[in-house]
């Protein structure tokens, strides 16, 4: 690389003789900083006076968070009737936003572990940012399945514990499934996530000059010493972690796609919900992370390490994703129309030109038409465009839930039992809400946490190579 | 359920203060309880436990220590009441008791067995001893319960108090007092009487006597049933005062209904019209498909009549007269009649000749079976026709064979005579009985003027209403379950009893004590009836009467045939042709208060009407002709939805009305004629005459309870002292600049079947050469058998043996075979679909029985109705534009509940095993264990699972946003509940279950009663004695699920299917049976029998096959479309599945 | 830089660990025992308005349970009994007890001379009528959920007794919440009826245990065999009565 | 008296750390340690040490979440209270399959998680290295080497020199308070 090349090193004969071609790959760090000059970026985020912004985001943010406090309390104390759902649509937002959520979640375990596995260098700079975002949509998904049942005091029955009533969980549910593959996902995530700042915690914490900062980070970093011996099985149980996080990621939209696919309705009932919900929760996780992560470069001047190849990538995932995605909604009408169901055709048909056809193109025009801009550099390289874009994904991917759970309770076997659904008040605020609690939660982690891994990135640095970039 | 832990009221706890358990507590120290706990009920102690545990019961507990017997005791009547037959004989806590009483109806009194918990009547059955109702009932029947714990029910008498601002306000007074004050007026001679229509003799005997005192009593009846037997008797001058109308359609094979709905609510005798007409469309094989009756309708509305009829005319009223005089020219000339007479009568018919060419075949069709037919005249019609069709049946030779003609003799003065003599100034006081004649009458009585010229007024009324406002005094009236009597059934075939399952729950009285006490008789109600009946003829032991509850008289028919020649040369022809500008205006009771009497009723406003489909609300029906002229001339009506992309591309039919968000959307207009006007809702009833505008009676009421305010529209308006319910020359008009609206809940949005095999229906030819149509339709048609390798096993194989699923892994059996508790029974569920006449009884007994909450207009807008049963309607139309909605149309009802299926798509989602099956098959749903995922509801295809989205047994239905501190529901309406059935919390789903309840109580029976008998032959210790099997399976027949008891012509089958002997399994072996959606492989243990229709060949619009079946053929095979008619299409749906 | 914390801090994790795990485990078995019916409702015994001796009447003096609780096998309720059942012996028996005033007052109200006959003055509300007395107000101890339909006909009319879920009553001389009736408790028995069974004619007897009828054998000891008896009479009933207790939902729940 | 824990050389660069590693190994040092503010990569081999032992836990962890899972679904659904949902068979290896899947995953997880803090002896919140003056560089760019006391070929003096010629500079000795 550029830097390795100055090196006055004499190269090996052999390399003489191959000549290899110019290698010409942009850097994943910017203007050959040093390694001082990361941790100083990084650490200075957590370390210097917090700044007014911050305050006036986290101050906002609480209070939209408190919406959702305040539709909880009247959801448990009134009756789920609060919310709009009826007979024939008994699942409302409620479950929307659960799936929305879980999507988000899904971009953070994807870049730490399967690019990791994938040996992405570009992945380390993004990474923490992500995960912190995967575990927090995660707890911001947790709320609706939990409180959208008639009796939350319950809500304990779902788990296998034992009873003075001597009855257990009913295993073949979906929803039983989704307990499972949920907080698998959710405690795997934090663990993967925390394991990961340790290092990093340790750093701050030998530079805290606070007491306080000193004993807290202290506690947080377990004594971590950069021993070369605690890298060895920390770098172990990472690789590992990804390797485990890999099927998990995959498995949990699996799993949520199944409390569709494994119900009997007409739009609902079709094997192609595994792949195609993954595909959807990539791309709306990806959505989400360009939304987080290019206020944050800017804010905090990190250009040089969230360079314009960490963009480009992620807008190419993104066209990538949402073609599948597009070719998934098209694939669906495809088996509508030779299964010659007569049942499963008008689902598709009412989805597209039924009641809810708004919502239909909503979602087509942003999921499939507005990533395929991607396709041009100059759009990619304009950052507040890529953003705008960005978040047109995820408005489109949570009408893509939206689309898939009403337009086939609406109208299903009987015309008899057709109905209209339409969300209440207390619906719409529960949901907004949620944005603030995750806002509040991320706010709390640029605060206090390293918002990059400071030895990872090191580690794509050149300065990391012990043989002085030879290569 | 869970309810009550949360409000479990210690026993030391001070009483509630509700006022009514005050009251109770003194009215303990009365005698009659007293006595009561002396002789009748020993135990009486104990039954606070039985009724502490239920929801309900917290009350009790609440009130002083004993409750339960406080309660309990003052619940039950000074006399002993004989208990029915098949009650125990004495009060066992915990068991309930049937007693046999009746309901006073506008069409002769309903007989009834009555079930009590404990003093509390609960549910309401049809008494089988009297046998033309074969122990069916109607919904009113069944709703009535309710009124007896109606929290808005007058509770004490009132005294009308009005200050300076003269705004009035009720001063309660004691009952007795109030009627000492009232028999005062008995003594001078300007005193008169204006009572409802009653079948009581106990009322006519004490009126004669009032009579015979001087005092003037005058009868009111604003639906009037009577009146077409008055005018029929005038009219063929007759000197009885009535000639009354009994149908007797057991033996009928040809019948024409002229706008008579004898088979729906608004016609007399209905049940037994129903039971033995639908008896003769009951097919169990293709032989007696040609044996079926078949029915003719020319009417102007959409009545449930016209959904049976075979072939359908719509015809507006005003034009109906016309029709009948043609009909009746051409049957004469047919049966050779008098020469003079046809013309006479083609004349008067010159209208109808535009129907010459339905007229001709469906005459000959009646003249074909002439003694076998029958045609019957609309109680809305006037003299001639009903003379008219006398002559008809006359000339049918139908009279004493298919049809009765039973001389009436009850005169009465109506309202007008009173009016005159108030007028007169010969009447200064006035005492209404029952009824609510204030407001019924105000479009042609002035009141006002009318109160000024009397002195005092009384009203004996159950709540407080229009009338007790006109009045100074409120006399409070018991309900019939809390009062005595001696009276008529419709056909005066019976005497049945209306005695009291409960002493008055307030401070009420009966009509009888009324009167009793106003003719200054000693008697209690008790020995007066009592003493009535030793006189009748044929009376027995009186006990013996009331256990069996009924009478049989043998009244003397009219059979002496009349010769009319000249009656009809007086009667003018009538030349007023209907046109936008000039339409008929038809007055029907409302299925939902009938006159107004249920206003207050839940059950009733939530029961939708079975063919607008709406709830809480009348509307103005109009043709779809005359909406479509509307919404052109004023397209800012919005009256019908502009035609979607679907419904162009004849995806989807077009709605009849505007969906927001679920609520219709319904203009509201004023109908003009002459001076007068009502306004209301739109609604675009298909099926309906194109001029012609039908509005019903009784809703919006001024002065009623809680329930009933702000319901529907009034229309009495339409009303006049001749009791003349059809008005011409009327306009329909803007009420303001802008439109306005009003948000109707109706509870099926879309009205078309979509061309899906939902119901499945043919003619009687193609059954009878294709007997198992039904299986060759729908999707399973052309799927792998349901059963695998046993598609052709017996039922109780299937049933039993053949597990549930086709995977490798080891299958429970259905009955757990392999399990240490083995099913003895599998429950199963078969419906006729051609029995179905839609008349929504099974919707309101389910209520009725299962505990089942109303939800209030508001939520059933949010599509959150809880009713087990749904009466799905479809209407289903000759090929139509796709945006086009139908005028004339076949209608069809099926009734849904949760279905059973073995392979049930509800429990495999539920997390927690809330939801799993029985091993007699049933589908379990424990609603303790319910965590309220609603995962189940939308898996469930049919969509028959209820989700509790509040606290509907506990809060106010307007009190529901406001959580935990929204109003409770008033506890006298929770002593109706049945206590076998648990009252649901919220947050927690619920559905049919076969009456579960009923079954175990049967299968407990069973097993006790086995047990004892087998002890007491062996006389041992009881550890040798043998029981298999068969002496604990429950016989069949012994269990009937609420519906199916309800069921007026026995349309709904449940036993066991492992039986092969049951009536379940034999049903479900006919080759119509059909499973709905059965390719989903949820092997539904509730089927149906595929529809069949008895349509005429010769008719202008005989149609080869139903429209549903032609429907459901262009949908199914789009190559072949439009050959719905053609002969084509029967060779390709013949030879099965395959061939497409 | 120095350290932060002192050296012995290296051992607290651990020390943490094992507390918080030990504290847990004590949460649970506190919960499984003071939270569940065997705890919440065994044993409770309130005082009843009369205190009526069950160890004497039904033990000592051997009254069969349906003398009093006479709807027991008619009914799913055991009804308790009305004033006039005690008094058909109390009449003569203890006729002026103190303890029996309540009784007395509810059986003849006001026929306060208790000749039967209604005297002007006894007379109070003037009815003519001789009317009872407020009611004894017995407390209810054995009580079911309202979702639970609890049957008492169909189990002591096949053979279930009393013991089974009310405990030795003969020996309580005030009766005592014996047992959890717990839904786990309920499907013990119904999984295993045999172990429940006993002949018609021994329901009520609540002291009968199954008696071997063999001779001495010095294989078994005497309680060896009569538990294999009882067993063995167990399944004999459950055979030859056909006892199919069923465990699925609409068993109870209705 | 202070006790000594070992003498540390710092290096500016990683590859000065690699190839003084190299130096030490073929020294004989057993217990000494480096300190470097990112994973070297090949330093293992460099300082003579193996393969992590992590991967064990993780295996055993995955086997018990295996087992939880299909036993608790069998037990619950097909052995202690069986009942009919839907017609299907109260056990199949199939329907579990989401429940033992993420239980095998979690359980994984802890094992990797706990498996590293214990092969790393943490939480360790105390440790003498901790009182070396520039530790704090280490997590940032620079590169320790501690050889420590107790190692047998330990010796003031020459290990000092010996570090010197590795090309080690501020060579420190590591004191703690007693």
């Amino acid at each position: 690389m550029s830097s390795a090349t100055k090196t006055d090193i004499e190269p090996p004969a052999v390399l003489k003789k191959v000549k290899p071609a110019p290698w010409s790959e942009a850097p994943l760090v910017l203007n050959k900083r040093s390694f001082g000059w990361v941790t100083e970026k990084i650490c200075n985020v957590v370390e210097r006076k917090t700044p007014t912004w911050w305050w006036w985001c986290f101050i906002i943010a609480l209070c939209v968070a408190s919406f959702t406090g305040m539709g909880l309390v009247y959801l448990v104390s009134t009756g789920v009737g609060v919310w709009g759902n009826n007979n024939p649509v008994n699942w409302g937002w409620a479950i929307v936003n659960f799936v929305f959520w879980i999507g988000i979640g899904h971009a953070g375990t994807l870049i730490s572990a399967v690019l990791c596995l994938l040996k992405q260098k570009w992945r380390t700079s993004i990474n923490r940012a992500s995960e912190a975002m995967t575990v927090f949509a995660v707890l911001c998904a947790g709320i609706f399945p939990l409180f959208h049942v008639g009796r939350v005091w319950f809500g304990w029955w779902l788990f296998p514990i034992p009873n003075s009533n001597a009855i257990w969980p009913q295993f073949r549910s979906p929803l039983e499934w989704d307990v499972f593959a949920v907080s698998t996902y959710a405690t795997v995530s934090i663990l993967f996530w925390y394991m990961g700042m340790i290092p990093d915690l340790a750093v701050i914490r030998d530079r805290a000059k606070v007491k306080w900062r000193k004993i807290v980070y202290g506690i947080f970093s377990m004594g971590w010493r950069h021993a070369n011996n605690h890298w060895r099985n920390f770098e172990m149980a990472y690789l590992i972690l990804a390797g485990l996080s890999t099927p998990l990621v995959l498995s949990v939209h699996t799993i949520v796609s199944f409390d569709f696919a494994v119900a009997n309705l007409p739009g609902w009932h079709t094997t192609i919900f595994p792949p195609y919900f993954v595909a959807g929760a990539i791309f709306s996780g990806f959505g989400m992370v360009l939304t987080l992560l290019l206020p944050l470069r800017s804010v905090f001047g990190l250009h040089d390490l969230i360079t314009q190849k960490h963009i480009d990538n992620m807008c190419k995932i993104i066209i990538a994703t949402g073609s599948l995605v597009g070719y998934a909604y098209s694939m669906e009408f495809f088996i509508a129309w030779y299964g010659a169901n007569s049942y499963e055709g008008f689902a598709f048909i009412n989805r597209a030109f039924g009641n809810y056809w708004w919502s239909y193109w909503i979602m087509i025009s942003c999921n499939v038409i507005s990533p395929q801009l991607f396709w041009f550099r100059k759009i990619r390289e304009n950052t507040p465009l890529v953003w705008i874009i960005s978040i047109f994904v995820n408005i489109g991917m949570w009408f893509e839930r939206f689309v898939i759970a009403n337009t086939t309770l609406s109208r299903d076997f009987l015309p008899s039992s057709w109905g209209y659904y339409s969300p209440s008040i207390v619906d719409i605020f529960t949901f907004a809400g949620t944005f603030g609690f995750f806002s509040v939660l991320f706010l709390l982690f640029l605060r206090f946490l390293p918002l990059m891994p400071m030895a990872e990135v090191k580690m794509v640095m050149p300065q990391a190579d012990p043989h002085g970039g030879k290569h | 359920m869970i309810r009550e832990n949360s409000e479990q009221i210690p026993e030391d706890s001070p009483e509630p203060g509700m006022k009514y358990w005050k009251s109770l507590d003194a009215l303990a120290e009365t005698p009659g309880f007293q006595d009561w706990i002396q002789d009748e009920f020993p135990q009486g102690a104990s039954m606070l436990q039985g009724f502490e545990r239920r929801g309900f019961m917290k009350i009790m507990a609440a009130s002083f220590g004993l409750a339960g017997l406080g309660m309990t005791g003052c619940r039950r009547p000074e006399q002993t009441i004989m208990p029915y037959g098949k009650s125990p004989e004495e009060l066992i806590p915990g068991v309930p008791n049937y007693y046999a009483t009746s309901m006073p109806s506008p069409h002769g009194n309903i007989p009834l067995v009555v079930e009590s918990h404990s003093g509390r009547p609960t549910k309401i059955e049809g008494n089988p001893s009297y046998l033309p109702f074969g122990g069916s009932t109607d919904v009113y029947a069944q709703a009535s319960v309710l009124d007896l714990y109606d929290p808005d029910r007058a509770r004490e008498s009132f005294r009308k108090k009005e200050n300076q601002e003269g705004d009035l306000s009720w001063a309660s007074v004691n009952t007795n007092t109030l009627i000492a004050e009232v028999s005062e007026w008995t003594k001078d001679g300007n005193f008169a009487i204006l009572a409802d229509r009653s079948f009581s003799l106990a009322r006519t005997k004490l009126s004669s006597e009032l009579k015979d005192k001087g005092v003037q009593f005058f009868e009111y009846e604003a639906i009037d049933l009577a009146r077409p037997e008055k005018l029929l008797s005038k009219g063929l001058r007759l000197d009885s005062d009535g000639l009354r109308v009994i149908p007797n359609l057991g033996k009928v094979k040809r019948a024409l209904s002229l706008d008579c709905d004898f088979l729906g609510s608004r016609e007399p005798f209905t049940l037994a019209n129903t039971r033995s007409f639908m008896g003769g469309r009951k097919v169990t094989s293709p032989g007696d498909a040609k044996k079926m009756n078949r029915l003719y309708s020319v009417e102007s509305d959409m009545t449930l009549t016209g959904g049976v009829a075979d072939h359908r005319l719509r015809l507006d009223p005003s034009q109906t007269p016309a029709f009948a005089f043609l009909l009746a020219a051409e049957v004469i000339s047919v049966r050779k009649g008098d020469q003079t007479l046809t013309k006479r009568l083609k004349e008067l018919g010159k209208a109808a000749e535009i129907h010459r060419e339905w007229i001709t075949p469906c005459v000959a069709d009646l003249c074909s079976k002439p003694s076998q037919s029958i045609v019957l005249a609309g109680s809305h019609l006037p003299e001639e026709v009903h003379v008219a069709v006398f002559l008809i049946n006359q000339s049918l030779g139908a009279i004493g064979k298919t049809i009765n003609y039973l001389p009436t003799n009850d005169s009465y003065e109506g309202i007008s005579e009173l009016i005159e003599k108030i007028e007169a100034n010969e009447i200064e006081n006035l005492l209404f009985v029952g009824g609510n004649p204030v407001f019924l009458t105000d479009s042609f009585v002035d009141w006002d003027r009318i109160r000024k010229k009397l002195k005092k007024v009384a009203r004996f009324g159950y709540s407080l209403d229009e009338t007790s406002e006109f009045s100074d005094l409120h006399i409070a009236q018991s309900h019939y379950l809390e009062s005595w009597d001696l009276s008529r059934t419709w056909d005066q075939e019976s005497i049945v009893p209306v005695q009291p399952l409960i002493a008055p729950l307030f401070d009420t009285v009966s009509d009888l004590e009324l009167l009793l006490s106003l003719v200054g008789s000693s008697l209690t109600a008790h020995d007066f009836v009592k003493s009535m009946h030793s006189e009748l003829e044929g009376s027995k032991l009186f006990d013996d009467f009331l256990r069996l509850g009924v009478l049989s008289a043998n009244p003397s028919f009219h059979s002496s045939p009349i010769a009319l020649n000249d009656y009809f040369d007086k009667t003018k022809i009538q030349e007023n042709s209907v046109g936008a500008d000039n339409l008929d205006l038809l007055l029907i009771p409302d299925f939902h208060v009938w006159d107004g009497r249920f206003i207050n009723n839940g059950w009733m406003h939530e029961c939708p009407n079975p063919m607008t489909k709406l709830t809480w609300d009348n509307a103005i029906l109009i043709s779809p002709l005359l909406g479509k002229k509307l919404q052109k001339e004023n397209p800012g009506i919005g009256l019908i939805p502009e035609p979607t992309m679907l419904n162009k591309q004849n995806q989807i039919a077009p709605d009849n009305a505007n969906f927001a968000d679920g609520r219709q959307k319904a203009p509201v207009v004023l109908v003009k004629f002459g001076n007068r006007s009502i306004e209301g809702p739109l609604y675009v009833q298909p099926g309906l005459a194109d001029y012609t505008i039908v509005s019903s009676l009784g809703m919006g009421r001024r002065k009623t309870g809680r329930v009933g305010e702000g319901a529907g529209y009034d229309a009495s308006t339409i009303l006049d002292q001749n009791g003349n319910r059809m008005v011409s020359g009327a306009k329909i008009l803007k009420i303001a600049k802008n439109w306005t609206y009003k948000k109707l809940a109706n509870v099926q949005e879309h009205w078309s079947m979509e061309g899906r095999a939902i119901i499945r229906e043919a003619n009687v030819d193609y059954y009878s050469k294709k007997e198992d149509f039904a299986q060759h339709m729908g999707a399973e048609s052309h799927s792998p058998p349901m059963w695998g390798k046993d598609e052709n096993k017996s039922l109780a194989h299937k049933s039993q043996k053949t597990p549930r699923g086709n995977s490798s892994y080891e299958h429970p059996d259905h009955n757990y075979e392999n399990s240490d508790t083995p099913g003895r029974h599998q429950w199963g569920m078969a419906i006729d679909l051609t029995q179905c006449t839609g008349c929504s009884a099974c919707v309101v007994a389910c209520q009725s029985e299962n505990n089942i909450p109303i939800v209030g207009k508001d939520q059933v807008m949010r599509g959150r109705e809880m009713h087990w049963v749904r009466l799905d309607r479809y209407f289903s139309s000759a090929e139509r534009e796709g945006d086009e909605i139908p005028s004339d149309v076949q209608v069809s009802f099926q009734s849904i509940s949760c279905m059973h299926c073995e392979t049930a798509p509800c429990e495999s989602v539920c997390p927690v095993n809330a939801t799993v099956h029985d091993e007699e098959g049933l589908n379990a749903m424990a609603y303790n264990r319910c965590v309220g995922t609603r995962y189940c509801a939308n898996n469930c295809p049919y969509k028959v699972r209820r989700f509790n989205f509040f606290d509907w047994n506990k809060r106010q239905t307007d009190e529901l946003y406001k959580g935990p501190l929204g109003k409770k529901n008033d506890e006298i309406s929770s002593m109706g509940k049945n206590p076998d059935v648990t009252v649901r919390m919220r947050g927690v789903m619920e559905k049919c279950t076969y009456c579960v309840q009923r079954i175990q109580e049967a299968k407990i029976q069973v097993k006790v009663n086995a047990q004892r008998a087998a002890r007491h032959s062996s006389g041992k210790d009881g550890s040798d004695i043998e029981i298999d099997n068969s002496d604990l399976k429950v016989p069949d027949g012994t269990i009937l699920p609420a519906c199916s008891q309800v069921c007026p012509s026995d349309g709904v089958a449940f036993g066991d299917l492992s039986d092969p002997e049951s009536r379940v399994s034999k049903l479900k072996n006919d080759p119509r049976n059909y499973s709905v959606l059965g390719y989903l492989n949820t092997r539904p243990r509730t089927t149906y029998l595929a529809k069949i229709r008895n349509p005429n060949d010769k008719m202008p619009d005989f149609a080869k096959k139903p429209h549903s079946y032609r429907e459901y053929h262009d949908k199914a095979y789009p190559t072949h479309h439009g050959e719905g008619h053609g002969e084509k299409k029967e060779t390709k749906s013949t030879n099965g599945k395959g061939s497409h | 830089m120095r350290n932060i914390f002192p050296r012995w801090i290296n051992t607290v994790p651990i020390k943490l660990f094992i507390a918080l795990g030990m504290t847990g485990g004590a949460v649970v078995a506190g919960i499984s025992y003071y939270a569940t019916p065997k705890y919440t409702r065994v044993g409770y015994q309130p005082t009843q308005p009369v205190s009526y001796n069950h160890e004497f009447h039904a033990g000592q003096l051997g009254l069969d349970c349906r003398y009093c609780h006479t709807s027991v096998d008619k009914s799913p309720h055991a009804s308790i009994p009305s004033a006039n059942v005690c008094m058909s012996c109390h009449k003569n028996v203890k006729a002026d007890s103190p303890l029996l005033e309540p009784i007395r007052q509810s059986y003849y109200g006001e026929d306060s001379n208790k000749d039967g006959k209604l005297s002007e003055d006894e007379d109070l509300n003037g009815d003519g009528i001789m009317n009872v007395g407020a009611p004894v107000p017995w407390v209810r101890l054995h009580k079911t959920p309202d979702y639970v339909y609890f049957n008492h006909a169909i189990h002591v009319n096949r053979g279930v007794s009393c013991v089974e879920c009310h405990g030795r009553i003969d020996e309580m001389v005030e009766v005592h919440h014996d047992k959890s009736l717990s839904m786990s408790f309920c499907l013990e028995c119904h999984r295993k009826p045999e172990d429940a069974l006993r002949p018609m004619d021994k329901v009520t007897d609540l002291a009968w245990v199954a008696k071997h009828s063999l001779g001495g054998d010095d294989l078994h000891t005497e309680d060896d065999l009569d538990r294999i008896h009882a067993d063995a009479i167990g399944f004999a009933i459950k055979n030859k009565w056909n006892v199919n207790a069923g465990v699925s939902c609409t068993t109870c729940h209705r | 008296m202070d006790i000594k824990y070992g003498l540390s050389a710092t290096f500016n660069s990683a590859k000065d750390l690699y190839e003084a590693a190299g130096k030490i190994r073929e020294e004989g040092f057993t217990s000494w340690e480096c300190y470097t503010p990112m994973p070297v990569h090949g330093l293992d081999a460099q300082m003579g040490i193996g393969r992590s032992k992590v991967p064990c836990f993780t295996l055993a962890g995955g086997i018990t979440g295996f087992c939880t899972g299909m036993l608790i679904v069998w037990y619950m659904n097909a052995f202690d209270y069986p009942l009919i949902v839907g017609g299907k068979p109260y056990f199949s290896p199939i329907y579990p399959f989401p429940v033992f899947y993420e239980l095998t995953i979690l359980f994984s997880a802890f094992g990797t998680l706990f498996g590293m803090f214990f092969l790393n002896r943490l939480p360790q919140h105390h440790h003498p290295i901790f009182e070396h003056p520039n530790f704090a560089r280490a997590g940032d760019d620079r590169y320790l080497i501690v050889i420590e006391v107790d190692d047998p070929k330990f010796d003031d003096e020459e290990t000092k020199a010996f570090l010197k010629e590795t090309g080690g500079k501020s060579i420190t000795m590591i004191r703690e308070p007693a």
